[in-house]
């Protein structure tokens, strides 16, 4: 099961993950983080596939993944 | 024309159409963009051409390609681009071209930082390309002398056929101050017509060759004196600088040029309120540089204080100048600090209570 | 127990960039940092930042770095190279850096053949100084210096720096790649790779020109400035591999998307 | 006589445009004025500040370290700038995005609930124009009369905006004229 | 009466030129004044100088000149040419000059379009300062700074500047000649013929690239260094017409010769 | 080692290699192409690298590059070639790379002429790029000299971690004279290890930059200062002059330096023959300048002369160092051509029948 | 008659007229002029054709072409 | 004691390869020495000249304005150098390249028909060693048996020239020996 961690501070608000998800499970927040960004959130972690698309298209590495058990990938990267 | 509100760069910019500047070759640098985009817009309105050139080695020589039409060209950039114009300084001066260059200071060496400094000064009125040759330096304090000087620069360079120099530093580039200019203004030098220029050979007369090469030392030294003679008649001639507060009598003298100068005209009115006698005498040609004026003015003073944003550069003309006849002590802020008026208020008050001088070995 | 498959890579620095919001840059960094894992070469690669907006990029790399001056880092590759063939060495520039006044360095470090590795940022602007005009941007784009947008009877087309860089003899791998969505990043990725490996490997040159975009200079938001770059940046720049060492070129397309 | 002012906040509060806005004022009424804007490597920073000074006498120093009066659009700034204020200077606090008090005792502070009133007159982004009003009302460093008529002249082109930002000028003209000589003027209530 | 079919062209001064004893140099300045007065633009004319064995060209010839500095000529150029776009502006450059020092000069005139001429004489060597390697001196041969002869593996392949300024997306003219023999010469005149007219047009960049000779450096007789020419640097350096304005492009061929 | 007999030019080359320099960037102009030829040659035999750059903008920036590794580097040009490094030193000296940079100076301005010239004195001792930094600058006066100099460019470039300018003319590059090289030479200065150079980053150890951009003002503050400190560290530390006929009276003083002060020498000789009482100070180090040597030497005569191949640019130093203390006269060619020991001669005669000094405010 | 007519002062001796004539009519001279070069000469005047092959090569126009009456070229230039 | 000569010609006579003996001969005599090329645009026009200085105290001025002797291998040489020679100095001519007499009289002039006498050793080539014969004969500035080594030496790659060499350099010192300290020698006509 993948799980999908988003560190506020490093987050700058660009809503570039919430544009790349194909699940479109992630979305920016109402609150403001330390630098003084909307960061963004994951809104319905259950549906999320795994797919890192967020993870890897996310200029500030505000996004992280962790997996339980095995995962197959659909890319090379 | 009214007073207007301008930013120093723009002020320099459009000072520059007013005194008939057509073509303007820049590349990009931080803290002068303000100068070229200004002139991206307003050239085209004016019939003239603004080219962003790919580099400052390159604008350089298209401003050398340019002036040798005859046309009243101007580049600007800040320090790291201004290095890059040093072989093309050296042509230009060489190749007697009249040319505008405004290097609006930044901190150095190297990369260094984009905050004013007056790092340069060494070059720009010594080093700057090989060779002997000389720039006439031109340091303004504030953003109308700036538009002032802008003008005045490209009368001098015509007439002597020399590259100058405006030298700034982020302060006077991005500051906005009120500017007016002149709807009538006069040049400041009897021009004449410019028949050396490259412009295309009518009939038998001999061709003209915009050229520094000369292969026979004779001619070459010969050229080289010629050149001599020209920053002769400059120092003999265009020697400006201005004074402040020396009317009333004083003890120490104050020499700084461009916003440091402003800055110590505050402290000296500070200063003078508490009844310290204290005055400046502000250099505004760099080359040639104001040595009598600041040796008159020293010697009625009992210590002179220089004041510059580097770690000592100014300070060996104002050596020159007083040939030990006053102690000289030394106040800067470098690395893109700037002085304050306390500082200088501190540090001429030390000087009153006796503190020990940098240079006194006269 | 949870296993994390996506993190920031070791040679990434854990700090904060001054990169604005969705600004690409920062992607690149990624791709560049997660290579030189993988290459496992990270305490042997001196990187090379160049002055634009990513000057402070060897507060960014967990690698050695020089400051190069504007427009010279290939020759500072050079430099470091020649001085020590075992490092593997590589610059970061933008398109003012590397296509205006780095030109000649950039070409003749190609074509002498230095087994460097060079990432070529292109933003279609000058994104550190505030806006004007590179020689990357596209006609008609409006720019500081070029503020009724850049009039190509005036200021020439944008250049090509892949295609012209394919045309020289001497080995090399040029590739295009844009990391404007995650799936191009990925093909970005693997043309960092194959360029660093022909370095690991001493074969070639190598140089990656990754589209990329400046959300504040070209003053829209985020997403929108992907595809920007999608729409406009991606016709008159074609994406692939321009040049191999072993003569598999693709050949250079002059004329496409024209 | 010489006012100055550090006027300091977020990217795209307007800052620089309400300084300009003196400068121009103050020249048009006969005054020595300069305008600087803060550059450099904080300009990316998101915040930014500049200088204004207006003074019967040529300006010296563009540079003011330490200032008559600052005004401080939100926190950082207020961080920033507070400590620089020169004592017994002026310290305007838009209260609508500072929510702490100066630290400072020795200063006349006014708190002006920007945002808040631009809000209520419809305008949001004039809490820019309410603060210089305040700084006009508390220091009197040009007179209004010539503030009005730049206004009129920077909206020429958007007529529509001229009025809102008129009032929200006088609005804040009045915070200020009402809290100056108080020590911790507690406007923000009244304002609002 | 006899009739003189052939002599000095009016454009070329009456005097004896500094140039080695069969300098193919002294040929292409003939050609430019044959050209210049069949257009009858002599008297509009300003010439650049590069610093090189030509840096006396403003000698002779009867047109205004200006000398540029090493490798800068394309910015003089465009100096001139925006100054007063009614003049017809052309630069006479080396391959040290054109090819090295001034690479980024070059690569930018011509991708802004500026309608200037730029006549290249690539001699495969730096003439003037007694020969050194030049970006375009062929593979084995050898120059005062390769002793041993030029190593690819160090210095790099020729660069074939013809072909890559053809890949710039500008319109322009650029094109290939020769003058080691008569016939080829008559055929290096017609591109510069060409060249100057599309400038006249107000049409388009152009350059022509003039394969040239240097005895002196080369280290044999004028008529040996001919041959030498045709059958080491022709077949590398391909002669035509690589690009026109109206897009009939020869397209760029890399790799032709290798 | 025995002496052999070598040209200038070689002589520095083959020092540089001895020295242990490995790595040459460089770019041909001419009177120094024997440089970079006989380096592309000789570096490929003890396992160098020779790198013929595209341009003397390259060549500079490769130096650094190379430099930043910790390895020993060189580059040689002359002026023209030096003026485009002028960006690349400030640089280096920003980074504070020890590098060594050979100027065979030729006759400016411009594209000038090829014969010698001493006309980039300013550019060296105090222009050479924007920014407070200076290089060191040695300037020998032989073959032999410039041999040894190199030598010892390399130790002080990497004990203070700055450029190192080695500063001749024609004549050095062009003549040959007989050279030693000692076997067994050892560093004048005691080195560190590079523990800053750029190579790699093992484990855990903060990376390595190689850097001259400091965005805090000030921490760019500080670093100027520091950088200041190894300028008066020079200062205090590796001044050179050479006195020539100076242990017997003298009238005049003659100050001259490089191939102009081996002119000098011959017309001492002769002079003293005919009992005229004269002597010279050669300055070494052009900066850090002996100024104390030379104030002490002109106190001991009633008038100096200063020579030099430009219109005046060492004079000011001279100046500084007398502060008005003894009128200075002053000869010189330019543009190519060569001072001889006859004009010399003359002059010193005419200064003791009373000539009029050209500097003699004091 | 097309006659070919060699300024001896201008000659540098580089022998590429003569390599050029496809007549070989021209020749080194055994005379040297005032630079110190041998110079070319026409040999066989009369056997000339008049193609200008020796003119356009000449890099140092010391050769001039004269003709009584019209003439026709193999080759516009 | 110094001697110095400038030695001048066309480019392909050997004139600095004879210098460069010179300067080596005195340098394995232990004497101070220098060696100077001329440089620069005339280096084209075809003629070149170098000047050896040859002293007991270390080289002053490497550049000789007013040489003490002068070596003219051709008529340009002797053009551009009689007048420079100090006065009483040694003036060298090659007469089978130079028809005319020197103008001057206040000098030693030597004439050596160098050409004439190589070509009769039948080596053509070796003009340049004879005209050095003549040098050192006239003058002694160093002792024939250093340059004899430095002959050898030069041509160890080719011992087949040594000889021929050393027959000029001799034939040459003889002409130079006997002509000295006559006004206007003429050895011509003995010489060949
Ligand atoms: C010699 C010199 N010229 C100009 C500059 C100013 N400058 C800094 S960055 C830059 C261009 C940045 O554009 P680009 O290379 O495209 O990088 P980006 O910021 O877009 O990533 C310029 C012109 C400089 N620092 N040095
Ligand atoms: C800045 C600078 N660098 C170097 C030189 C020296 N230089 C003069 S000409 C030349 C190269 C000449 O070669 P090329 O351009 O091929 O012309 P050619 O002589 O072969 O016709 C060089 C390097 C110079 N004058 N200026
Ligand atoms: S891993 Fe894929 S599905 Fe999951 S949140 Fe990221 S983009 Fe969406
Ligand atoms: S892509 Fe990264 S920085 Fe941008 S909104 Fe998502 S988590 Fe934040
Ligand atoms: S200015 Fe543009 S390129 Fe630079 S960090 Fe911001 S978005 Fe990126
Ligand atoms: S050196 Fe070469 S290119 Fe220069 S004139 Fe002589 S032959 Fe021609
Ligand atoms: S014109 Fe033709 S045939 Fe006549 S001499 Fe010349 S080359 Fe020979
Ligand atoms: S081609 Fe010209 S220079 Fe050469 S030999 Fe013939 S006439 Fe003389
Ligand atoms: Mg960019
Ligand atoms: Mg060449």
């Amino acid at each position: 099961m993948p799980r999908i961690v988003i560190t506020p501070d490093r987050c700058k608000g660009c809503e570039l993950c919430v544009d790349a998800c194909p699940q479109q499970i992630l979305g920016m927040g109402r609150k403001i983080n330390s630098k003084g960004y909307f960061y963004a959130e994951v809104v319905e972690q259950m549906r999320c596939i795994g797919c890192r698309l967020c993870c890897i298209t996310c200029p500030d590495t505000a996004i992280e993944m962790r997996v339980n058990g095995t995962m197959y990938h659909y890319f090379s990267y | 024309m009214a007073k207007k509100l301008m930013k120093g760069s723009e002020a320099i910019g459009e000072a520059a159409v007013q005194a008939g500047c057509r073509l303007f070759f820049g590349y990009p640098i931080t803290p002068q963009n303000e100068i070229p985009e200004y002139m991206s817009l307003r050239l085209p309105q004016v019939g003239g051409c603004f080219v962003q050139a790919e580099s400052e080695v390159a604008a350089s020589n298209m401003l050398y390609g340019a002036a040798g039409t005859g046309e009243r060209v101007m580049t600007s950039s800040s320090s790291p681009g201004i290095s890059l114009m040093s072989e093309a300084a050296s042509y230009l001066a060489g190749a007697e071209l009249p040319v505008v260059i405004v290097n609006i200071v930044r901190a150095g060496p190297g990369l260094g930082g984009i905050l004013p400094s007056q790092g340069d000064y060494f070059q720009a009125t010594r080093g700057m390309g090989h060779g002997d040759f000389r720039l006439l330096v031109l340091a303004p304090w504030s953003v109308q002398e700036a538009a002032d000087l802008v003008q005045d620069a490209f009368d001098l360079a015509d007439f002597y056929r020399n590259p100058v120099m405006v030298l700034g530093d982020g302060l006077i580039g991005q500051m906005m101050e009120p500017v007016e200019f002149s709807s009538d203004r006069q040049p400041i030098k009897e021009l004449q017509p410019k028949t050396w220029a490259a412009t295309g050979c009518p009939g038998d007369r001999p061709t003209n060759i915009i050229n520094s090469l000369f292969l026979d030392p004779e001619e070459l030294e010969r050229h080289n004196w010629k050149l001599k003679a020209k920053y002769d008649a400059m120092t003999r001639d265009e020697i400006r600088s201005a004074s402040y507060a020396a009317d009333d009598d004083y003890d120490v003298l104050i020499v700084a040029y461009g916003t440091v100068a402003r800055v110590c005209s505050t402290a000296i009115d500070e200063l003078r309120e508490r009844g310290v006698r204290v005055a400046m005498v502000r250099p505004i040609t760099l080359f040639p540089y104001p040595y009598q004026a600041i040796r008159d003015a020293a010697l009625r003073a009992s210590s002179v204080l220089v004041v510059e944003l580097s770690t000592g550069q100014m300070i060996e003309d104002v050596r020159l100048a007083l040939e030990g006849a006053r102690p000289i002590h030394f106040h800067s802020r470098v690395g893109g600090m700037l002085v304050t008026p306390d500082e200088v208020i501190e540090k001429v008050e030390c000087i009153l209570a006796g503190g020990a001088a940098e240079v006194s070995h006269g | 127990m949870a296993e994390t498959v996506f993190s920031r890579p070791g040679a990434l620095a854990p700090v904060i960039t001054h990169y604005c919001p969705g600004c690409t840059h920062g992607i690149i960094h990624r791709l560049i940092a997660e290579v030189i894992d993988e290459l496992g070469i990270r305490e042997r690669t001196v990187g090379i930042a160049p002055v634009g907006c990513a000057v402070l990029a060897y507060n960014y790399f967990t690698v050695d770095f020089q400051e190069a001056s504007h427009g010279r880092a290939p020759a500072v590759a050079t430099g470091i190279k020649r001085a020590r063939p075992d490092l593997i060495v590589f610059t970061y520039q933008g398109d003012g850096d590397l296509a205006s006044i780095g030109m000649a360095e950039i070409v003749h470090c190609a074509n002498r053949g230095e087994k460097v590795t060079v990432v070529f940022v292109n933003n279609a602007i000058y994104g550190m100084t505030g806006g004007q005009m590179a020689p990357t941007t596209m006609p008609g784009q409006i720019a500081t210096t070029c503020p009724l947008g850049r009039d190509v009877e005036q200021a020439g087309h944008p250049i090509r720096i892949a295609e012209l860089l394919s045309t020289l003899r001497t080995p090399s791998f040029v590739a295009r790649a844009a990391v404007h969505t995650p799936l191009y990043a990925v093909n970005a990725k693997e043309m960092l790779r194959r360029a660093f490996r022909y370095q690991v490997a001493g074969t070639c040159f190598s140089m990656v020109e990754v589209l990329s975009t400046c959300p504040t200079n070209w003053g829209v938001p985020p997403v929108e400035a992907n595809r920007w770059l999608a729409q406009n940046m991606m016709p008159f720049y074609p994406l692939g591999v321009f040049k191999t060492p072993d003569g598999a070129d693709r050949a250079p397309t002059p004329g496409a998307g024209d | 006589m010489q006012n100055d002012v550090i006027m300091a906040g977020f990217g795209g509060q307007g800052i620089l445009l309400i300084g300009k806005m003196l400068a121009y004022a103050g020249m048009h009424e006969g005054k020595e004025v300069s305008w600087l804007p803060s550059y450099g490597p904080e300009m990316r920073g998101g915040t930014c500040n500049c200088t204004v000074v207006i003074s019967d006498r040529p300006v010296g120093s563009p540079v003011i370290r330490s200032p008559r009066a600052v005004l401080a659009m939100n926190l950082p700034s207020l961080d920033k700038f507070e400590r620089d204020v020169r004592p017994g200077g002026l310290l305007l606090v838009n209260s609508s995005l500072i929510n702490r008090d100066p630290a400072r005792t020795d200063l006349t502070v006014v708190k002006v609930p920007a945002n808040e009133i631009a809000n209520s007159l419809g305008n949001p982004r004039a809490a820019n124009m309410v603060a210089l009003g305040a700084y006009l009302g508390a220091t009197g460093a040009v007179s209004i009369a010539e503030v009005e008529a730049v206004v009129r002249e920077t909206f020429s082109a958007k007529p529509q905006l001229v009025d809102s930002n008129l009032l929200a000028l006088h609005r804040g003209f009045e915070v200020g004229a009402a809290a100056t000589g108080k020590a911790v003027a507690s406007v923000a209530e009244e304002g609002s």
